[in-house]
């Protein structure tokens, strides 16, 4: 329990982030106090950023890996774009980060880092510890390694290992500064290094030392921390979750709507992708197959062989894995297949910046195979918005027999939330309906409603049919190269995903009046951003709406009337701006681009900043 | 779509309705006839065969079966057909592919199948040309196949089916030639037979752009003097009277052909065809006329204990009881109440 | 030389098809009569027409093959859309093509074809012949298959290789009845059966014979046939020429002008882009080395390496293809190397309808590719047309660095016009300089008008360097995770690819005034019907005009501006509204669709029929 | 971007001024150290060499030598790597890969890269895991490793890379272990002296993800007994001592491990390494420890008469005197002339 003696200043939030190499243990120390926070009752949102290099060498700039959190008793829906404290582990870090420090914050320095070698690989001439270059801040230099390697002396580990503790210490520490329990990370660290008791010991005794020093080293008020109360949050039972495992969850609930008892989930690691793959390997007892195939085009292909053979086939990517199985979600779309595809987009074309989050696949998603091939897309907006979304994508793939591009991106997948867990059975089942009947039975049979073709299995008794990706028939499912048969059936096709506006919400407007001055238009991970950028500009009294679309293709049928509601409409995006083309030619309505491609999320200022240069131009 | 009572099925039960589109006189009506009698020596039902295929005149197949079936796209049957066997490991399932489709673009993934020993029956339909595109030369044309992309004749080395299957881990390797009815009938059942990934190599002749291609190993005149049918426990010979034979040359490791019997060696430096013996299997297969005769038969066939789809399903069983409970999975690892 | 006795009806134009089963050579007799009408001075337009199956069993309607040709005194842009003569081998031929002749139109068939299995195959309850169903044309019943084996007799072929030469012996008797020479095919087929005598003697005697059949029958005037005077051209060498050799002939031309050595092309056959490879195959001499690579995937990067190394890198497929060439198409525009990728287009998502027509890879083409990645976009409009287009596709990536993309599709590759051959040397050169200095290298330095970065080969001395698929920085080359770094890249990639606007011709209007009522808006091979519609609206007093758009992106400069002058523009395309789609979000102009998707060319006179009926509307 | 003077250059000249961006420890510091002193042991010109490569930790390679370097895509180097010697045969070209990227997703331009047999040299990483992505099981990774995506363990058989360049066709197959630099030298030397695809693997130690995972063999107390360095024309002896020899059991077609010498079988009884004997290298390569050591060197080589891009050259010039006039190119075949 923490006993602070000085009372430290309220905030309503703070944002914080822990800076160090590579190997320096960042993201865990990250993760550690993230729930930490969670468990203290904040709203909180999250955003780690690692280098696309495993462990580059210790010291260098490229090798740096950071974890940022913000955390407040009011809403919290963004990471923060300037930082209250930072810790930094070597001067490397400190090189990286320091501008995003806001003026007079709280720096935490690892001195003991701060050698000769490790100020040269991080381009430092001079110590800036020594010089004046860190007068706007508020700096609290602590020999963290010589403390760590004290404090863990005891259990006889090499310097090397010894020092490898000093995330703890440093973690023990802040979670002192801020208030914060130390029991969830105890108990991680009691599972993680079960078997290894001097690592354990080590670490355990790293953490209490960060702590203690806190308690005791009687810290000036300046670099005391924070005090930041609970947040008003509805009752109800809370948990943190990723974009990941609320992706993953969402689609073992929709599996379970729709009755289905497997899950084939087909898959190629690929950064930011793969953790979803981590994730479901540990869910098999949940019907979950998982099977990491030999490149993306084998995993898109045994998904829709799954789902031909009655299962759900899911495959998952990023932008150019899902390039890959571009030819092979075109079969998806001529044999009208129920296919799930995710894509964790990621920055930059081709290899591009892989760790870095961007949302330039939008395109690719809604345009980019041969053929007219239309396909729903659907897109997560927040971490825990990607269970929903996951649901929806299940639902849509099963009800209308296609293929569902679902977007969530490298921001999404990492970040973590706190999450009012819901329940599960609040959302209604949509049970799919294998064809057994043979009376009457081609393959291409479809619900006069949704278009859908049957979905008859393979070992169903008296229904073998054969399918392929050639045009078919529409009255016998047979091969047809017929000139007005291939017209039908792409007007059925077409048809069939443009009707799912039918079956989806009305486009809700996320904050302010369904009319105005200008719309906010965004998708995807910048809810938040965009969010909390009206909401100053609205307090500021401007006629601004946030409108955040889910649906990507088919458009909510009353965005038209939406969008006409506002005298401008302006599309903040991270890409090139890709969404506003896609309004624009729908709606013809003169939709103004807001774009940024650095691989980082927006900040908020930066969206405020240039929506009010747009406002008063 | 109609389903025949059991135990009475003959070969033409196994036959769609649809019109067979092959070119007359091609190779490929041998091979849908073997299989269509060998489905019907077996009684298979049809309701749990499944023919997957991807593209090419030989991935036609499935649509002249009167089973399930899913002509896919060029070079990925075998990822489609693993999807079904990891969803319905019950199901039945036979691949057909082209050696455009296997071998060409589709190599990467017959190479991942057959280590992984899925159990299905993957059926090459080899005719060393690219069929259905008007007769380019394909990743089994001899150096020197003049074709539409050739004028000047091909440059490429090309790849041995067989060889490449038991490079990459294949645990049954059979070859046979498309009109030898019972012959391959036999083999088909055979690889049917045979739990896990079961590749046969059929020699087809394209009558359009490639034809009499193994003329010089399938021609009456010479067929019994390169033909080696290969028997699991019986000597390696062959011949009119049997009086060719295959001996090892245990210094150099290699294979020579030998005259058996009278003036010749006696039986017993025979080599015994041993099909579990995988270095074996790679000296028959690499076998090339005129020195040599053409390894035909099941040349390897050495089971493993299980499947990949049975491990993937049994690790399933392993990770623990099925479950239903969607709002524990929610709730799973760390959750906090936030009270009233 | 043809003696002619009875006059024949002059025409100014004729459209006459042949059709038959795959094995009865419909598509050599239709290519012969191509040639022997260029030689008579028509001008014409042709429109192969073939199944997927190689060759379907005999007699099917599945099997049919055919050949249309439009030729006449006047400008022929189209195949046309109704036949005046149908030459018919077999009962299956009939069934699927009577449709397409015009009442009172000339039928030729092939009696000795009709027989009861024939017929069965072909879905004919009665014979045809037999009873009043083709009372509304001009029916010549000759036994062709019997006349044939009757000349052919002396060569002591079997039957079955005796008629194979019916197609001559109906070629020989269309050549008369249209007043064409022999000399030509008579000196085809000598070259191509000079190694197999009697089968050489057979296809001449039955050539002949049906010639002298149509000089000796006395037959009727209604089915003489028609006299088609010379069309007035201008002066100058003539030819024939495929889409496929003139866009073949164009890529070397273009290499020659770059001033470059080799042309790497790497490709994987398919249909209907794999004629392309055929015939560069033939082309060694001119620099030209053809790959036939293992997939699409190894034929594009094979022609990335050779553009690394110096080489013009080409790849070309169809839509299936182009697909799996994404990844890699991403990989040239992130390294900014050279390369043109040409698309073949055919009908269908996934394999379709292989051997059909469509232009429904524009999206693809434009947006198809993960991250912003803008290439730009060019398309032929005429089989001559692919010369101009692959020249200038050549130029534009290797004076700006970058991947091509040019659109031409299944019709245009098969079909044939007659072309009034260029001047080479009327082509300026456009020479491309490799960097050699090694003072102030860095592989990313750029021009700074075109902002093309330099091409250093890898054997330059003093050049050595690195560059790959990972964002690199502006200033050295070097991998660069630098957000602001990434934004400018981004930026730069984009300008590079839209500043090509001030370097290509403004955009013409095709016919008619740069203003009006209604601009019909077009690309790729629906040059002809779209001209041909407009000119014959334009007579009747509408107020039209056509603008054919070579370059699609990015656009001519010129064509806000050119729209803006119309008060309607309809897009007809071959697709579901692609082009439509782009010109709505571009330009906010409220472009109509006119949607074709029947795997078939556009007819003159339906889109006549849409245009008048939305005109009216 | 600076040359040194021809003759003159060290090891350290071949280093580009990049920052090495591996995990410290990682195994292909060793490798490149190794390739960097061949390089400079052979006085090869950097602005005559080209390192190709895919995606990976592996495939990082490139940035780190002072030649010209491409990074490409995953999987597709071998694919640009033959456009780069289509283009300009005169360079000479080194692709680097890893297990993921060679035998995963590349699977199938190795394949090809080995049958057409273009002339470069091809070094496969394996570290029997992803390691760029984290730590995924790989195709080359034993059954059972556990890993992010198979925390049960993995299933899938695993391949055998050299088993799979022999079986496509490979005609230069040697193996060697990342720390041991003067053999690896050697090795790289040897390949690079073969015309042909020279085929190179690697072992190599990921220490962050599959730290040690070649222990079984390269572990002190272990390697002698379990490391067998082929040389042709030797015979198949390893140990301490030599002790341990390979003799041929001719009747079961099948390797055997013997004492040598002492209480043991005659050095005449072992097999002598032949580098030319395909079927010899299918079998050495196969030999798995604790029964049988690893084979280590040039097992395979065996060189065509030439290679893929000098054919393909040798056919440019066949095809007739290079044409410039580009007038009759548009002219060819039939024309006509349209008078006033
Ligand atoms: C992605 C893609 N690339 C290329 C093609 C064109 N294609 C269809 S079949 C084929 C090769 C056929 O050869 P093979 O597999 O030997 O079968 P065969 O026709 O000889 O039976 C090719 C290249 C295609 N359909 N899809
Ligand atoms: C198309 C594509 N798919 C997936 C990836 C992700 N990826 C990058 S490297 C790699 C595998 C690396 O393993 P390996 O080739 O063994 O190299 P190592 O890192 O172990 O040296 C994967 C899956 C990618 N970059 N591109
Ligand atoms: S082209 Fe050849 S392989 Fe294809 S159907 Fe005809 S004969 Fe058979
Ligand atoms: S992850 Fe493994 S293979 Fe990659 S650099 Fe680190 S140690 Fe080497
Ligand atoms: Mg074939
Ligand atoms: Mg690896």
């Amino acid at each position: 329990m923490t006993a602070t003696t000085q009372p430290r200043e309220s905030r309503e939030h703070v944002v914080i982030r822990f800076a160090g190499d590579s190997g320096d243990g960042m993201q865990l120390t990250g993760a550690q106090f993230t729930r930490e926070t969670a468990l203290a009752g904040n709203d909180l949102a999250t955003f780690p950023d690692f280098p696309a290099e495993i462990r580059a060498p210790a010291g260098t700039t490229f090798g740096v890996s950071a974890f940022q959190i913000q955390f407040g008793s009011d809403e919290i829906m963004t990471p923060g774009d300037e930082l209250d404290a930072l810790v930094v582990m070597n001067p490397a870090a400190l090189m990286v980060t320091l501008a995003d420090l806001r003026l007079g914050g709280l720096l935490i320095v690892d001195t003991g880092a701060f050698n000769e070698r490790n100020l040269q690989k991080a381009g430092y001439k001079a110590n800036p510890l020594d010089d004046n270059a860190l007068a706007p801040y508020q700096v609290l230099p602590i020999d963290i390694s010589q403390r760590t390697l004290e404090a863990v002396k005891q259990f006889g580990l090499s310097q090397k290992e010894a020092l490898r503790a000093k995330n703890m210490w440093a973690l023990g520490l802040v979670l002192w500064m801020f208030d914060r329990e130390r029991q969830a990370t105890l108990d991680y660290l009691s599972r993680k290094f079960a078997k290894a008791p001097d690592i354990l010991g080590a670490n355990l005794a790293a953490l209490n030392a960060g702590h203690a020093y806190g308690e005791t080293a009687e810290l000036n008020a300046s670099v005391l921390g924070y005090s930041v109360p609970r947040a008003e949050v509805p009752i109800g039972t809370y948990r943190t979750v990723s974009g990941t495992e609320a992706l993953a969850w969402g689609l073992v609930v929709g599996l379970k709507k729709a009755g289905l008892k497997t899950l084939m989930f087909g898959s190629y690691p690929i950064t930011p992708a793969s953790p979803l793959l981590h994730v479901l390997a540990g869910l098999k007892p949940y019907g979950v197959v998982t099977f990491q195939a030999e490149d993306e085009i084998a995993a898109v292909c045994s998904a829709i062989g799954a789902s031909y053979a009655g299962a759900l086939g899911v495959t998952s990517s990023s932008g150019p894995g899902i390039a890959l199985k571009t030819e092979a979600i075109g079969l998806a779309i001529s044999t009208e297949l129920p296919l799930v595809i995710v894509n964790s987009q990621r920055a930059g074309p081709s290899t591009g910046l892989p760790t870095k989050t961007e949302q330039s696949d939008l395109y690719q998603a809604i345009y980019g195979r041969n053929a007219d091939s239309p396909l729903p897309v659907v897109a997560s907006a927040t971490p825990s918005d990607c269970y929903d979304v996951a649901v929806e994508a299940v639902r849509l793939a099963t009800k209308y027999m296609t293929p569902v591009m679902l977007l969530t991106d490298g921001y999404l997948a990492n970040a973590a939330e706190p999450w009012r867990v819901p329940d599960a059975d609040d959302i209604p089942p949509f049970p799919v309906h294998f064809r057994t009947d043979p009376e009457g039975f081609h393959p291409f049979l479809r619900d006069p409603e949704t278009l859908a073709r049957v979905w008859p299995i393979p070992g169903t008794p008296g229904l073998a049919h054969r399918i392929g990706g050639i045009e078919k028939h529409y009255g016998s499912g047979h091969i047809s190269y017929d000139p007005a048969n291939h017209q039908k059936m792409t007007d059925t096709r077409a048809n069939k995903v443009n009707g799912i506006a039918n079956d989806i919400p009305l486009q809700l407007v996320a904050l302010g009046e369904p009319r105005g001055k200008l719309a906010v238009v965004g998708w995807g991970s910048t809810y938040g951003p965009l969010y909390q950028a009206v909401r100053r500009l609205r307090e500021e009294g401007h006629a601004v709406s946030h409108i955040h679309i889910r649906y990507l293709h088919p458009f909510p049928r009353n965005l038209r009337t939406l969008l006409a509601g506002f005298e401008r409409v302006i599309v903040p995006e991270m890409n090139a701006g890709q969404l506003v083309t896609v309004l624009r030619s729908t709606y013809l309505v003169d939709a103004e681009s807001l774009s940024q491609v650095t691989g980082k999320p927006f900040k908020v200022s930066d969206v405020i900043a240039a929506l009010r240069a747009r406002l008063e131009a | 779509m109609t389903t025949v009572a059991p135990e009475k099925r003959a070969p033409k039960d196994y036959a769609s309705d649809q019109e067979v589109r092959w070119c007359p006189g091609c190779g490929d009506y041998a091979i849908i006839k073997a299989a269509q009698k060998a489905l019907a020596d077996l009684q298979v039902d049809p309701d749990q065969t499944v023919f997957v295929s991807g593209i090419g005149c030989a991935a036609r197949f499935p649509y002249y079966m009167n089973t399930y079936g899913f002509h896919t796209i060029h070079g990925r049957a075998p990822a489609v057909a693993t999807g079904v066997k990891l969803a319905n490991p019950d199901l039945d399932v036979w691949v057909i592919s082209g050696d455009g489709d296997a071998l060409s673009i589709g190599g990467n993934h017959l190479l991942h199948l057959l280590r992984r020993n899925v159990d299905l029956q993957f059926l090459l339909f080899n005719n060393e040309i690219y069929g259905l595109t008007k007769g380019q030369y394909s990743p089994t044309s001899r150096v020197g196949t003049r074709s539409p992309s050739t004028p000047q004749g091909s440059l490429d080395t090309p790849v041995s089916a067989c060889e490449l299957a038991l490079g990459a881990g294949a645990r049954f390797v059979a070859r046979a030639i498309d009109i030898q009815q019972p012959k391959l009938v036999e083999i088909l059942k055979r690889a049917h037979a045979h739990r896990g990934t079961s590749f046969v190599e059929v020699f087809q002749n394209c009558v359009v752009f490639n034809d009499n291609v193994f003329g010089h190993f399938t021609d009456k005149d010479v067929a019994v003097d390169r033909q080696l049918f290969v028997e699991h426990g019986a000597p390696l010979r062959w011949g009119k009277n049997r009086e060719h034979g295959l001996r090892l040359d245990p210094k150099a490791l290699k294979l020579d052909v030998v005259r058996v019997g009278e003036g010749g060696v006696g039986e017993g430096e025979i080599l015994v065809h041993d099909e579990t013996n995988r270095g074996l299997a790679q000296l028959l297969v690499s076998l090339q006329p005129p020195e040599f005769p053409v390894a035909l038969g099941v040349i390897y066939c050495n089971q493993a204990a299980t499947t990949y789809e049975q491990d993937v399903h049994a690790q399933i069983r392993a990770a623990g009881t099925p479950q239903d409970d969607l709002n524990s999975l929610l709730r799973r690892g760390q959750t906090w109440e936030v009270l009233g």
